[in-house]
């Protein structure tokens, strides 16, 4: 119940963002069918831990901050390539580990390493992640194994796979 | 509040200017680059230094608006979005049986750093 | 040249060079992906010009549902196009460089109105009452005579209300006609046993699709 | 000074309607057009400040969810993101 009324106000925020007009009749309609989304969602089972992730609000922020510098450093290598000569490439498949126990962590995992420029995850498994790099240094940064540490830090420890 | 201003519009423009540049280093690297996963590292650029920079740039153009909340939105969706279909781009490639060129092997989390002889190079 | 000229121009050649990339080819998905980015193209090109309605229409059911349209079509039948006689494709190239002069001749013609001119009839006739009744008028705060804050949904949701009924109910019969013919076919290929409907023979015929 | 930005992004998208052509593969042709959706949504949000119509917006936002959906409809199509299929299979012939 908390979850779904968190997502009705979440709804309702991007919708007033949205739509920049606020009399009576259209914030109504809007009222409507943000609760029309929310009780589709409920019907359709989704609003759980992994449709709607609350628990996260408070680590995540953190997190992006620092995927945003890994993300802008990893671009500066990319663009090095990119304008570098052609036997600077050194494209190969290594196996990254994947430790995080739920699903929004993993997931959370393998869009940060296609995220960050220089890797791209290509197979996702449950312990690991296959991911193609691009060079042996954007390769060499991902072994160290820090980013599976902090997404496991920011998904918290003691959390359950799928519900609660 | 004269020099906040002059230090946001060079900031904005500077922005602006890094994150068009970035965009045309990622699409040529897309046409650069050799084979599909290679090319996709290149996209890379484009979909988040080149998009960041660019979005950051006309945020501070805004200021504190509704526009700048839409931009956030963008950002926000591009951020979630590009990586997942990326991911699916790069799961059905393999699938489809596309192998990527390599140039060392390592299959573990330490070995095969020795060799860097050039790649094979099918571009 | 203004600014939207400019970028009108660099929109416009890419899209010509799209459209010739989308004749020559004759790999189908490789046309498919072409009419994305055409469909990319035209809607920034209708932002450009102002049409932000018809660029909302654009990104929706040009880049969109189309998209998927196509692919389904291209599930029925083959991914490669035949070559058309050589006869056919000159009466083709004669069609369109025909029509394509006379859409041209007709620009060059002094009496066509210039692109925005306020005095042609599509700005004179009814627009103006339709503007004068859902936008407020300068700084008067008098209510205005529709409430909808859109100009082009009040037109096609209260002015031509019954109009937007029924395409709605036209589109939408249509839509399930097409559901239902397509959902049988594919309910009886699954129903014969001993046969893979989708995956794998799909995903080696597009693994061959290279050109 | 949106020029910066425009010009750049118009390059850009010249230069993946090469790669969209080119091919050869059909998965060029998918990240290519995924790139010129991310551009194209990039160019619209310029093109609206370099109008003085920042609430052109509203479309970028719709591309940038748009172009996402198609992305992931073809790939959908050519059944490659078959999830549920077990992944050891791929695993063992990794190169």
């Amino acid at each position: 119940m908390l979850r779904s009324f968190s997502m009705f106000m979440f709804l309702l925020a991007v919708w007033l963002l949205l739509s920049g007009h606020y009399d009576m009749l259209i914030v109504g309609f809007g009222l409507l069918s943000c609760l029309g989304v929310v009780l589709i969602a409920r019907r359709m089972d989704i609003v759980d831990r992994e449709g709607h992730p609350i628990h996260l609000t408070w680590r995540a922020p953190l997190y992006w901050l620092w995927l945003g510098w890994e993300i802008a450093k990893s671009n500066w290598a990319v663009i090095k390539v990119i304008l570098g000569p052609r036997n600077r490439l050194q494209p190969q498949v290594i196996r990254a580990t994947a430790s995080q126990e739920t699903d929004v962590g993993l997931v959370t995992f393998a869009n940060s390493i296609t995220l960050t420029p220089g890797t791209v995850s290509v197979l996702v498994n449950r312990d690991w992640i296959d991911v193609h790099a691009l060079t042996q240094e954007t390769a060499d940064g991902l072994m160290i194994g820090d980013m599976n540490q902090r997404v496991c830090q920011m998904e918290g420890t003691g959390a359950k796979r799928k519900g609660d | 509040m004269e020099i906040v201003n002059h230090i946001l519009f060079y900031a904005s423009w500077a922005l602006l200017a890094a994150g068009g540049l970035l965009c045309v280093i990622g699409a040529f690297g897309l046409v650069r680059f050799p084979e599909t996963y290679t090319r996709m590292h290149a996209a890379g650029v484009i979909d988040t230094g080149g998009a960041l920079l660019i979005l950051a740039g006309l945020m501070l153009q805004s200021g504190l608006t509704l526009e700048t909340v839409k931009l956030a939105l963008i950002m926000f969706f591009l951020l979630f979005t590009s990586p997942t279909a990326g991911y699916a781009l790069a799961r059905g490639t393999w699938s489809a049986g596309h192998r990527p060129i390599t140039h060392t092997r390592s299959d573990a989390r330490t070995d095969g750093h020795s060799d860097s002889a050039g790649m094979t190079d099918d571009g | 040249m203004t600014v939207e000229e400019i970028i009108n121009i660099v929109l416009l050649t890419m899209l010509a060079l799209t459209a010739v990339g989308i004749a020559r080819l004759r790999n189908l998905f490789a046309v498919t992906m072409l009419s994305g980015i055409y469909s990319l193209l035209s809607a920034s090109i209708f932002v450009v010009l102002d049409a932000v309605d018809v660029a909302f229409t654009e990104a929706a059911v040009g880049a969109g549902i189309t998209t998927v349209l196509l692919l389904g079509t291209l599930m029925l039948t083959d991914r490669e196009a035949r070559d058309g006689s050589r006869a056919n494709r000159a009466g083709a190239m004669i069609v369109v460089v025909a029509l394509g002069g006379a859409l041209f001749y007709a620009t060059l013609d002094p009496m066509m109105p210039r692109f925005g001119d306020p005095r042609t009839p599509a700005q004179t006739h009814v627009a103006p009452q339709y503007l004068k009744d859902t936008v407020p008028q300068g700084s008067s705060k008098e209510p205005v005579k529709v409430g909808i804050p859109n100009v082009v949904t009040t037109v096609l949701a209260s002015y031509r209300g019954y109009d937007t009924l029924g395409e709605t109910v036209v589109i939408f019969t249509a839509g399930i006609a097409v559901l239902l013919l397509l959902g049988q076919r594919r309910r009886r290929r699954r129903d014969t046993p001993g046969q893979n409907p989708s995956g794998n023979k799909d995903a080696d015929r597009a693994a061959g699709a290279e050109d | 000074m949106f020029w910066a930005a425009m010009i750049g992004i118009l390059v850009a998208l010249a230069l993946a309607l090469v790669r969209a052509i080119a091919g050869p593969t059909v998965y060029d042709r998918i990240l290519a057009v995924n790139s010129f959706g991310t551009l194209t949504v990039l160019a619209l949000s310029v093109i609206g400040f370099l109008m003085g119509r920042p609430d052109f917006l509203d479309i970028a936002l719709v591309y940038a969810l748009i172009n996402f959906i198609g992305t992931i409809a073809v790939l959908k199509f050519l059944r490659y993101g078959d999830f549920a299929r077990a992944t050891q299979a791929d695993d063992n012939d990794l190169v």
